[in-house]
């Protein structure tokens, strides 16, 4: 698999993709963001596994974003996610709050090919009232009276994360996050950026193998060297704390998150470095 | 060095961890961007409990390889013996509210979201709430928005519920048959009646003993081993309780 | 954790336990299961996840074993597993007949601790028919006129699997035979035996991470050198064919199959070799 | 060197997968014990179709790293376009016995098990049943024990069913709607009688073209590259078709 630049994999996802994201301590595709910024992306339907953070407050601000299904959004340590609160006062984006293991349940659904999963808990909960997508039924293996939350398949349309490497099977490795693998299963389409290419196949390394997604599940990988920046990648680099404070000190409004755009993303030098 | 008021909340949360009348907590799973009730884990450990600590989102060094999805499957195992939640408000019923305020989804105020509390308040025995700003704001007769019922109806798989709410003023024990919260100590410098204007729900106990102030030995561990092992995850935590900095992590 | 000496290992396992164990090719506990013939286990039922092999047939004609749930057993190229052909045929076990992912289905309800979980096929097979214990139920998602599979949770009392290493903590190195993980987080009771003891965390070290089982899960660790022999493990070695094929060969008959048991099982000097 | 029954098959076999008329076979997925289906596979491949190959119980460098549930599960994706089946029984409607003969569960004659047929056979697009033994024996008129059924009930979800079934003697293709094989191709050596005497369910086509060998081509493809991708899985049948053996893996 050869890489394809980093802005032509963000001009593989359509408008209205439902596209979903890891969160900011799990890969998550900050570079590539920039890029959907950058390509204008509209109308995306945004799947948090199982929350959301900077990528997703950056697309929000930018115009990216239709509709939003996660357990939450946060900035971390720098707080609360100021574009993702200011659309919600404003009521501009559709907001699907689930709760982080049911992310990961319909996610499992669409992984085995099953058009839904149980899971404990949920009853009682306001989330469920507002999930006309979720049903409760009786367990059928008890004696009556056990209800369950049912959960429909959940199978994005692009799965999207920065990795460490990829080869040129498409191999991509993840270490231990595992959990993207269940992401990329799910998901119709895998869009990867990733700090460099390998030689050799990954998957015929026993050492590096239990840390490996199957090229079979990726579409298309970009080299985008820092490309969790400004998010921590595993034991490569750590998060840049201060610029996710500077992040949520200027996207505390409108025209303090143009100038984060302008600066950080859309700048012909910010393009050009990535 | 005075005791720091985040000492004391570790340290009563710690005695509530060992409260010898609650299930066993054998294994303590912590989520992210808890130091409080991470320290207090980390000092039970380091009294000599035998207890496991699965703490989230350390850097590296990560107990898992799946993720909070392996988090999550091991709390519904039953393998998890408490937790902590928190929660933009919390009623009196033990509901926990992390969405928002006024009409769905927090239209007037929007929190993060639930994270796993509709979840996990389910599936682990025991649950701690703690939350450091006590005001009529946040203590509320009713949530909003019940992101995690504190009680469930007969027949709704449950292990247990909060076994009780720590807030920068008190402790209330939760009594889940009577659905009250019953004010079990108030911490130095509070009153009856500071609590009772505070608080927004109506809870049991007029008044009751002052939070007993950690013990020396406890101090020592929170400000010596305690605080290493916290370093790394909360620099900014332990350089402001304990004015320490990890020299390998700065 | 300090290991546990492998015949103690055994003893840890009541006679009567539910027993999962994984096949030939993932880590099979063949040195486990020689001494659990040595300490004369009774009335075990046996998991074959979600098939079995050499194990269980050694078990199988060495009386260990009440029932066997399992999709296959079969020694690979060495054809028939003999002594459970045998027990089928006097109809001395109780063989309880699954399809490999319905096995893995029902250890993932397990693990995610639901009492049950979806699978789609399965339907029209004379394996349904004969499992009281499965459902099919319309799915609830669907219009109308979807049958579908449901599967009970199953978690075994015990699994058992020779791993490469473990360390102080408990952690176990399986590599990229991460469906082991999903053995282990269902079944109550993990015993394990490794190559070899290693210093330090194994989960603390970012390579190894992907590969390894969480302690949290794991009761005891026996060390048991080529503990999967004559199964090979990974690349640490192969699979002894001559000697599958002379047991093959041996357990034909219940005599060859006692002098196999005399000679690599019960001799002082095989029991003191492990 | 002349060629051999099995190079034969494998040609032949390599002509279902590139069969213009069936769905596409972009990823094909090969169970354990596989050698023939393995080399056609293979063979297509190396002919430089664009084809993707999961092939099961390589000692390394396996495909998958969660063993045989990443294969059930890929094939739940629909991400699996065929699949290989056999089977102790195959009956005139392509049901599969693959757990045994006489009463349940095989009393007469126990097989291995089902593996996942009971699931492969309904989540693939397309299957090639593949049965060296060609005799009345295997190909019944009916299976004692229905370990996969070859057609299901409306409503029932499935992918597809058996493309065609390929003998020692003869190649079959199977009509879903007829729910009844139709003989494609005699190997050389057979006569429709022969096939008819050895063949215990009714079938279309009385008779039909001798099964064409392998290319030149093809059997330089199947004597070269694809024996050396077949040599460290298989070394027995390599040195039994190709008289070679892996020097490194002996």
């Amino acid at each position: 698999m050869t890489p394809t630049p980093l802005d032509a994999l963000a001009a593989l996802v359509p408008d209205g993709a439902l596209l979903a994201m890891p969160p900011d301590n799990s890969l998550a595709p900050a570079a590539f963001a920039r890029a959907l910024v950058r390509r204008r992306a509209r109308g995306l339907r945004l799947v948090g596994v199982p929350v959301a953070g900077y990528a997703t407050d950056l697309l929000i601000g930018a115009g990216c974003v239709a509709s939003l299904q996660t357990s939450a959004v946060t900035l971390g340590e720098a707080g609360t996610a100021p574009r993702f609160a200011a659309a919600v006062a404003a009521g501009s984006i559709e907001l699907i709050d689930a709760t982080c293991p049911a992310i990961h349940t319909m996610l499992q659904a669409a992984e085995k090919g099953v058009p839904f999963m149980p899971l404990r808990g949920v009853i009682g909960s306001d989330i469920l009232a507002h999930r006309a997508d979720w049903k409760v039924i009786d367990n059928p293996f008890a004696d009556g009276g056990d209800p369950i939350l049912l959960l429909p398949a959940l199978a994005p349309d692009i799965a999207a994360f920065h990795a460490v490497c990829a080869d040129a099977h498409g191999n991509i490795y993840v270490g231990r996050r595992r959990e993207l693998a269940t992401i990329a299963h799910a998901s119709r389409r895998v869009l990867v950026t990733v700090e460099r290419m390998v030689e050799g196949n990954l998957l015929e390394d026993e050492r590096l193998a239990p840390g490996v997604i199957n090229g079979v599940y990726v579409e298309a990988v970009a080299l985008a060297a820092r490309g969790a920046w400004p998010i921590g990648l595993l034991d490569e680099y750590a998060m840049d704390a201060a610029h996710i404070a500077e992040y949520a000190r200027l996207a505390r409004t409108a025209e303090g998150f143009s100038t984060y755009l302008a600066q950080y993303v859309t700048a012909p030098l910010a393009s050009a470095a990535e | 060095m005075s005791i720091h008021p985040h000492e004391r909340l570790i340290g009563a949360i710690a005695r509530l961890i060992l409260d010898p009348l609650a299930p066993p907590a054998r294994h303590i799973a912590v989520g992210a961007a808890s130091p409080i009730p991470a320290a207090a884990s980390w000092l039970v450990r380091k009294l000599g409990h035998d207890v496991r600590l699965s703490l989230l989102h350390r850097p590296t060094g990560n107990p898992f390889t799946e993720g909070t999805r392996e988090l999550f499957d091991l709390a519904g195992q039953g393998r998890i013996d408490l937790f902590f939640l928190g929660g933009g408000q919390i009623d009196g019923q033990a509901n926990l509210n992390l969405i928002g305020t006024g009409e769905w989804p927090g239209r007037a105020a929007r929190f993060p979201g639930s994270f796993g509390s509709a979840f996990m308040y389910f599936m682990t025995p025991r649950t701690i709430l703690f939350r450091e700003e006590h005001s009529p704001r946040v203590l509320v007769p009713r949530v909003d928005i019940v992101s995690a019922p504190g009680l469930s109806a007969p027949g709704v798989f449950r292990r247990g519920t909060a076994q009780a709410l720590v807030t920068g003023k008190c402790i209330f024990s939760f009594n889940a048959t009577a659905g009250r919260f019953r004010l079990a100590s108030r911490h130095p410098g509070e009153t009856q009646d500071s609590i009772r204007a505070a608080t927004g729900f109506a809870y049991d106990g007029a008044d009751a003993p002052v939070t007993a102030d950690p013990t020396e030995e406890e101090l020592a561990l929170l400000r010596g081993p305690v605080c290493d092992e916290m370093l790394a995850t909360y620099p900014q935590f332990c350089r402001q309780v304990w004015h320490r900095s990890d020299e390998k992590a700065a």
